[in-house]
């Protein structure tokens, strides 16, 4: 896309030094404050899962029998018993170390359980991620010269697939294309066949809440003076869009579609059970329901760094579009 | 009001009333279970069919819509006002506060969304309660930050610089004019959460995190309907349905009158 | 004027606009022509349809504008028949535009280079390898010095005047027989208007017509040849500029001369002030941290002081400090060295419940009174809020609003209306009875007039100069425009750089003006407005 | 798996999540392995081919020494071989274990081994290899939540000769042999058995049929490929070699995406359909049902026996009399399980039919026995009441979603003037209050391929508390007749002796109506008609090692 290309020329080389400093040291600030977030989000788990009701050990051997050594042997082994400042700290260490221990539940290295489910979701968000992108800036460049009523039935198709549930979206084209016309199949992972249905499933919310978006962007753009400026020098309205207008209504979209990935990594649960997806949505869920610790904490680590490194990515694209925001610094 | 919103409105309104007065649009009860009559299609008996249990369907989407509607309007109201709270502590409480608060909406962003409803419902006990509590505490960030940056924008307006000039407090200038100012975005931002919040509670109750059954809700009985879509259709659509108008309506009619409060504010 | 084939001919142009209910005619049939190499002007108010006019030149007056003309021609093209891609061989090519507010009109997230380019790639006026140095070419003739690295930066990094000569080098790019300047210097500072205006007149020069649409007199009697008078989309009054402007015959133009004229031609400077000082600043230094630009001083060792029912005025152009010293002394920022005396009374000796009572002593207006109101406010909630702050009882406060809403020449019917729903010259009126509602011993005026189109600008300085009369209320007159200065202040404090450059009785400071800046900004004032004062000392 | 994740709508409460089967005494179970519909066994097996199987759960840990869930049994059944045999009717077969002998004191058995057994990776299986196995299920490090608990007689055991293993008992275990045939006690390769506990739980190497060296994902499943070398089938079941090439698991927890996966021609077979995809699967021609009875415990209601409400005999009666159960069964599961005729399945050795008609709908009487208890009053909303109370009755579950069961039970109880309210816990909470004993009824089945399931369930020994910790007597039913025949049982000298008391065991719970039996569950394996030779194991399990594909 020309919009794309247009935004490596702005930051190509020429730029000054003093710019390039500012955007490392921005980077920098955000790893700081990142890690106290990550510090945060390890505490804040830790402390939910502790006041649940239930105690670990009870939790954990809901579903065994088991004899009183195998019992007192479990609580030792995951220091059960010690006084929970000393869990805290305990487990604070381990993970500064970057240990993340054993599952409660799964009795596997979490990082081995981790890596296993992480890929599956990474691709679900990735794929709709990049139909997010695709559709919405097809929709919103498709929708936005048009006459006003064409931009209505836009902006009503967006209004109502904004208003289907993710789940229930995934349940209807489950029903429809899978199991009764055997277009796409009902469960799997890995196949490029099994990932079109959740992917239009997750992606069609986030499509039409970008797609209208940067509709509303281009056409606030379109009534800037430098349009005007822009089509007194004769050039053409399709160049128009891209080298001028598309920037601007990018603006706020990348801001969205940073918080749309955020999101979408909770949004992938729902769509993980609803087609029988493996995932660390599903991984994490189950986790929390078996107070299975390390797992949690480890899980909301993950999506805590992809997080942090999403917001420093969102900065850095908003850097590269805007150079306003460069010598403003932050 | 534009003429093409008056049906959204008349729906707005009819399920605002369904959810008070749900005896007046059924004499059939929701939770009667008939094992006569399970999966029976809509007909002029059951209008839009019966569930597996043999439930009027249209009963239970008629009493499911207090739930269904009440956990995200709860939701939304819980994080208005938290969201109000927290955000003008932060613009207003100086540098260190500002960073605690907003680092710690930071840490509510970072962690999915669902898994911290599903701990907040865990820590809580399951029920409509705990999920508008925890649909609330994800959505504080949001009302958090559009209410810090309402605040330091509308603190460097000039009405409220003159305010000052008057010798109003800092409390009484904030009170005065820069909340009541900050209710566009506020409205904007209630509006559309308040239909994302009705799916997410539906998702909720999709996935077990919702009112107790048998109370009917929508997303739960679209979960109950799963195992007999092969069987009939019924269960697995209309609730659906329902859902998806009621998002519809809040929206559209929101949008609406988000444009006017636009229109009459500069 | 040049009889024989003019570059543009119009005659009869309307141009109507559609709205809820039925059209709005903004140009109601006007006629005029353009020569080559002339430059005509077209003079008229905000909203008078000069804009609209300038623009269905170039195919651009508007989404939906009807635009229709017995004659619409340019350089022998019928402009009536253009259509879609047609206007794109005119536009930029033989027809280039400038707009005012270049940060706005120049692409903010494109290189400057890039902007002035993109003429010369639309229409392939150099080959493609050329552009660089062609652009660089055409930067260092609109006057922008080491313009290789300008090229490199972007909008935001240059400062005003530097962003009009690029616009107007875009403008310029593909050599257009037909420059059409909208406002070209209305957000620049005198000095750097007055350079813009030298550029302009300079491409004339070079065989370019130029279209000048102005709201300021002074500009067009710099250096139009023709002027055209504009008032709700019809030409009252045309001739050769000086006729036009030395004598007008339409009693509107009448008004915009004597307007022009007025602010320097009919001074109120009220018969001065006791000795009494009621405010009074100390060597005021003030500091901003800029994230990521370091500190810089807004203000440095600052003194003035401020006597009973005078008027100070402060000059200075954008970033002097102007503003940053009249919220120093209104208590709303803390200096860092130095200090605010309030009636012999220290800001700084105040704290909390006293210093926000000590605030109601100095009120101010500000120059867009419009966002100083809350926009939820009808103008009753506005005169009543200061009372209301200082615990003012309900029947006293209606007695003080009809008071004030009296001195400023305000009927008790606008009182339950919206601000927004009053005329620009009324919401001023409210600002000022707003100030006074605390009864202040001073008020600060943040360039109170300069939004205001000039008739109305003559009606608020009146009101404050009868307010002074009247109550006997000082003022801190903070103004770029001397000509407003010079007609209402009894001394003068000029600022440059955050200093005060020199400062004393008005009449002193600006007609031998010591400092090499004050002769500088005097020197600013376009001819006109000069020789209008000269005349009216005659 | 998080049991709030799992919309169940036929599994019993979660925190039993998997059906609990413990291996009990010796026990000859006729089992009712059937097949409904065509393609049994009647050709001659085709050999090759990949089976591709989709399951409803998964184990969180696949070892099955470790795990205590039935889909850790049914995933590494076809990995790991035993040392004795069960067949489906009870009887003990040789496996890796070619002979045994019991000493007089029933306190040391001998086992004679197979020769020439080597494990997939290579391992030569010896004496030595079954006493690691034994004394790393025992190992406290080993933190076994089930295999454990069935060596819980185990003192310690030797290798005499490489092909002689001797155990040694503590007590005497009638149950041994069983416990010794279940997966839970199936013989790993030893090496493996000292890496980390962690890698068992993704890779287990035996010396079974198939072997899967890249070992089980969780939430995808396990592959399989058949181990070349085997050559030691159980005696007594069809002996040659295994047919299928490869198998194939996955992990498809969603009830209608397996039917549809299956439907579709995804998987060759899925376990665990809900009643209504039977119902819809028996009307589509191209597939097979295969089920069987589970034996143990029907699905029940287990009535809080000592406080609240139903400590009341007569009001349990009346809930017993008063609840068409066998109905709402037909109603809801659409004919496919069968209502339950006692607290055992039908299947079950040591069943007594003859207590059926004491299951039998009454209201009249039941509505006799509530006044007589007392319960007189009629409150607003028509339920019964007693100085001024409401009979109410908490119904706990730890799932998410209440089952369709479970609300038609509901209604059926109103119309007797009983409310049940259904409370879905945390798991925690849920596991507080049922050590607490705070709640009115709690539901869950319990397989088990014998009577002795009777006193897992009803011997006070098994009440849970606090200091005991979870337990399955969740009837807390305390009764001393029953506790001293529950004692001759495991005395009894003979299994008709055995069978005789456990059957006045049946007739004191049925007259004290200490549960209230729903249904039997069923094992189900549904599968396109190109899979032959679909059996099950005797706990109900299904066998893969014998499928093939006829296509």
């Amino acid at each position: 896309m020309a919009g794309v290309l247009r935004m490596r020329e702005a930051a190509a080389p020429g730029r000054s030094g003093t710019a390039r400093g500012a955007l490392v040291r921005l980077v920098l600030v955000r790893l700081a404050a990142s890690f106290a977030v990550l510090w945060g989000a390890v505490t804040a788990t830790f402390v939910l899962l502790q006041v649940m009701p239930g105690s670990t050990a009870d939790v954990l051997l809901a579903r065994s029998s088991v004899t009183p050594a195998i019992r007192a042997r479990l609580v030792a082994e995951y220091g059960l018993d010690d006084p929970l400042p000393v869990q805290y700290l305990t487990y604070l260490g381990r993970i500064a170390r970057g240990e993340f221990g054993e599952s409660y539940v799964l009795r596997r290295p979490v990082w081995d359980e981790i890596a296993a489910q992480l890929p599956d979701t990474l691709l679900l968000v990735a794929t709709t991620l990049l139909v997010t992108v695709v559709v919405s800036v097809l929709a919103g460049l498709l929708s936005v010269n048009r006459r006003a009523w064409v931009r209505s039935l836009f902006a009503a198709a967006e209004s109502l697939v904004v208003a289907l549930p993710p789940f229930w979206l995934g349940l209807l084209l489950l029903t429809v294309f899978s199991f009764t016309l055997h277009w796409f199949p009902a469960i799997g992972s890995s196949s490029p066949a099994g990932l079109v249905l959740p992917t239009v499933a997750l992606a069609a919310g986030p499509a039409a809440v970008v797609a209208g978006v940067l509709r509303e962007g281009l056409l606030r753009a379109m009534e800037e003076p430098f349009v005007v400026t822009a089509r007194a020098r004769g050039i053409g309205e399709a160049a128009l869009r891209l080298r001028h207008v598309l920037r601007h209504a990018l603006l706020p979209v990348t801001t969205l579609l940073g918080w749309i990935a955020g999101s979408l990594i909770g949004g992938a649960v729902i769509i993980e059970i609803v087609f029988s997806r493996q995932g660390i949505g599903r991984l994490a869920l189950s986790a929390v329901a078996n107070k299975d610790m390390p797992v949690v904490v480890a899980v909301v680590l993950v999506t805590a760094v992809a997080f942090v490194l999403l917001t420093i990515t969102v900065d850095i694209l908003t850097w590269v579009i805007d150079p306003r925001t460069r010598d403003a610094g932050r | 009001m534009p003429r093409s919103l008056w049906p959204w409105t008349a729906v707005l309104v009819l399920l605002a009333a369904m959810a008070a007065f749900p005896s007046l649009f059924t004499g059939a009860d929701p939770d009667a279970a008939d094992l006569e009559a399970v999966l029976r299609p809509p007909g002029a008996e059951h209008w839009l069919g019966t569930d597996q249990n043999g439930r009027d369907l249209y009963a239970r989407i008629v009493y499911g819509a207090r739930p269904s509607l009440l956990i995200g309007t709860g939701a939304v109201l819980l994080a208005l006002v938290a969201g109000v709270a927290v955000g003008v502590a932060a613009a207003q409480l100086g540098r260190i506060a500002d960073q605690v608060l907003s680092r710690s909406l930071d840490v509510i962003l970072s962690v999915p969304g669902l898994l911290l409803v599903f701990l907040v419902v865990a820590v809580l006990g399951p029920g409509s309660g705990s999920a508008a509590v925890g649909l609330a505490v994800v959505s504080v960030p949001g009302f958090a930050r559009v209410a810090r940056a309402e605040v330091i924008r509308l603190r460097a307006a000039q009405y409220v610089e003159a305010a000052h000039g008057f010798g109003w407090s800092r409390a009484q200038v904030v009170a005065r004019h820069v909340l009541p100012n900050a209710a566009g975005p506020f409205l904007a931002l209630a509006t559309v959460s308040l239909g994302a919040m009705i799916v997410a509670s539906s998702s909720l109750s999709f996935v077990g995190l919702g009112p107790r059954p048998p109370t009917a809700e929508w997303g739960a009985m679209l979960a109950d309907s799963r195992e007999f879509l092969a069987l009939a259709w019924w269960p697995g659509v209309f609730p659906g349905i329902a859902v998806t108008v009621a998002v519809l309506a809040v929206t559209l009619v929101g949008q609406h009158l988000n444009r006017r409060v636009e229109r009459r504010l500069p | 004027m040049t009889a024989e084939d003019p570059l543009v001919a119009v005659r009869d142009l309307t141009v109507r606009f559609p709205v809820r209910r039925g059209e709005v005619e903004a140009v109601r049939g006007v006629s005029f022509r353009i020569g080559r190499g002339q430059i005509v002007a077209i003079v008229g108010e905000s909203g008078s349809g000069k804009s609209v006019t300038a623009r269905s030149l170039v195919g651009l007056a508007g989404e939906g504008a009807h635009v229709a003309a017995t004659e619409l021609a340019f350089d022998g093209i019928d402009l009536r028949a253009v259509r879609g891609r047609g206007w794109r061989a005119v536009r930029g090519r033989r027809v280039g535009f400038v707009l005012q507010d270049a940060l706005g009109s120049l692409d903010p997230l494109r290189r400057v280079g890039a902007e002035v380019a993109e003429p010369l790639r639309a229409h392939g006026v150099v080959p493609a390898r050329e552009v660089d140095a062609e652009v660089v070419r055409l930067l260092g003739e609109a006057g922008i010095p080491a313009p290789e690295g300008r090229a490199r930066q972007y909008p935001h990094q240059l400062s005003g005047g530097l962003r009009q000569r690029a616009l107007i080098a875009s403008a310029l790019a593909a050599r257009p027989d037909l420059l059409i300047a909208d406002e070209p210097t209305t957000a620049l500072d005198a000095t750097v208007q007055r350079q813009v205006l030298g550029l302009l007149r300079e491409r004339v020069g070079h065989g370019t017509a130029v279209l000048l649409i102005s709201h300021d007199l002074g500009v067009v009697a710099e250096i139009a040849d023709h002027v055209y008078v504009m008032k709700d989309g019809l030409f009252v009054e045309d001739g050769p500029a000086a006729r036009v402007l030395e004598s007008p015959s339409h009693p509107y133009t009448r008004t915009l001369v004597g307007a022009a004229l007025g602010r320097a031609a009919r001074p109120r400077v009220t018969p001065g002030g006791s000795p009494r000082e009621v405010l009074r600043a100390e060597g005021l230094v003030k500091e901003f941290t800029l994230p990521g630009r370091g500190a810089f001083t807004a203000v440095e060792d600052v003194s003035v002081t401020v006597r009973a029912g005078e008027t100070l005025g402060v000059v200075g152009e954008s970033g002097s400090g102007k503003t940053t010293l009249g919220r120093l002394l209104m208590g709303l920022l803390d200096p860092d060295a130095g200090r605010v005396l309030l009636d012999g009374r220290p800001w700084d000796g105040l704290r909390g419940h006293a210093r926000r009572t000590a605030r109601r002593g100095v009120q101010m207006i500000y120059q867009h009174p419009l966002s100083s109101f809350d926009p939820r406010y009808t103008a009753r909630q506005i005169l009543e809020e200061p009372l209301r702050a200082a615990g003012t009882a309900g029947r006293e406060r209606a007695v003080r609003v009809a008071r004030v809403l009296e001195h400023v020449g305000l009927s008790p019917a606008v009182l339950d209306r919206h601000a927004r729903e009053l005329s620009g010259g009324q919401r001023q009126r409210l600002a000022i009875a707003r100030a006074l509602a605390p009864e202040p011993q001073v008020i600060v005026c943040d360039e109170p007039v300069s939004a205001l189109d000039a008739s109305i600008q003559a009606q608020v300085l009146d009101v404050l100069a009868d307010v002074q009369e009247r109550l006997g209320v000082a003022y801190v007159f903070i103004s770029h425009d001397l000509g407003v200065i010079r007609g209402l202040s009894h001394r003068v404090v000029v600022m440059k750089d955050g200093r005060v450059v020199e400062s004393g009785e008005t009449r002193r400071v600006l007609d031998h003006p010591a400092h090499p800046y004050t002769r500088a900004l005097l020197d600013a004032v376009p001819r006109f407005a000069v020789r209008g004062r000269l005349r009216s000392r005659a | 798996m998080g049991a709030a994740l799992r919309p169940a709508t036929t599994t019993p409460a979660a925190w039993a999540g998997a059906v609990l089967l413990l291996a009990l005494v010796a026990a000859c179970s006729p089992g009712t392995a059937g097949t409904a519909g065509s393609g049994t066994g009647d050709a001659s097996p085709r050999a090759g081919g990949t089976l591709r199987l989709a399951v409803e759960k998964e184990p969180e840990c696949l070892d099955p020494h470790q795990s205590p869930t039935e889909s850790a049994r049914l995933l590494t059944r076809p990995i790991v071989d035993s040392l004795v045999y069960q067949d489906p009717q009870g009887k003990f077969h040789p496996w890796l274990a070619r002979e045994w002998k019991v000493s007089a004191d029933k306190l040391t058995y001998t086992f004679r081994l197979r020769e020439g057994v080597t494990f997939t990776d290579g391992q030569r299986f010896d004496a030595a290899a079954v006493v690691a196995n034994l004394d790393h299920v025992v190992d406290p490090k080993t933190k076994s939540l089930l295999a454990g608990s069935l060596l819980a007689a185990y003192r310690s055991s030797k290798a005499l000769d490489p092909l002689t293993a001797e155990v040694t008992l503590k007590r005497p275990d009638s149950g041994f042999l069983a416990a010794l045939a279940q997966p839970n006690l199936g013989i790993e390769s030893p090496i493996t058995l000292k890496g980390p506990a962690s890698k068992l739980c993704a890779v287990v190497v035996g010396t079974g049929p198939f072997k899967s060296e890249t070992g089980f994902t969780s939430q995808k499943g396990i592959d399989y490929v058949r181990n070349p070398a085997y050559a030691w089938a159980p005696e007594g079941t069809k002996s040659g070699p295994v047919p299928l090439d490869r198998i194939e698991v996955t992990v498809v927890p969603d009830n209608s995406a397996r039917l549809g996966a299956l439907t579709s021609g995804q998987v060759d077979a899925v376990t665990g359909l809900a009643p209504a995809s039977v119902g819809t699967l028996k009307s589509t021609p191209g597939f097979t049902l295969h089920t069987t009875r589970f034996p143990g415990a029907n699905y029940s209601y287990w009535p809080n026996t000592e406080k609240g409400p139903l400590s009341d005999v007569n009001v349990r009666r009346a809930l017993r009399a008063g609840v068409d159960w066998r109905q709402i069964v037909k109603n809801v599961y659409f004919g496919v399980y069968d209502g339950a005729q006692g607290p055992l399945s039908a299947s079950t050795p040591g069943f007594d039919g003859s207590l059926a008609p004491a299951y039998g709908h009454d209201p009249a009487e039941a509505n006799r026995l509530l006044d007589q208890a007392g319960w007189t009053g009629r409150d607003a909303a028509g339920y019964r009441t007693k100085d001024g109370k409401r009979l109410t009755l908490r119904h706990m579950w730890s799932d998410p979603s209440v089952s369709n069961l479970a609300v038609q039970i509901q209604a059926a109880a109103k119309r007797l003037g009983v409310e049940i309210v259904e409370e879905n816990l945390d798991g925690g909470t849920f596991v507080n209050r049922l050590l607490a004993g705070d709640y009115e009824l709690i539901d869950t089945s319990f397989s088990a391929p014998g009577p002795d399931v009777l006193r897992v369930l009803f011997s006070a020994e098994n009440i849970p508390t606090p200091e005991r910790g979870i337990s399955n007597n969740m009837a807390r039913y305390d009764d001393p007749r029953t506790e001293d025949a529950l004692k001759r049982a495991l005395d009894a000298a003979s299994q008709s002796e055995q069978f005789g008391v456990y059957a006045e065991v049946q007739r004191r719970i049925t007259e004290d109506a200490a549960v209230l039996p729903i249904y039997s569950p069923l094992s189900v394996v549904a599968a396109r008609d190109g899979v032959r030779d679909v059996r099950f194991n005797v706990d109900g399990s299904p066998d893969l090692s014998g499928v093939w594909l006829a296509s």
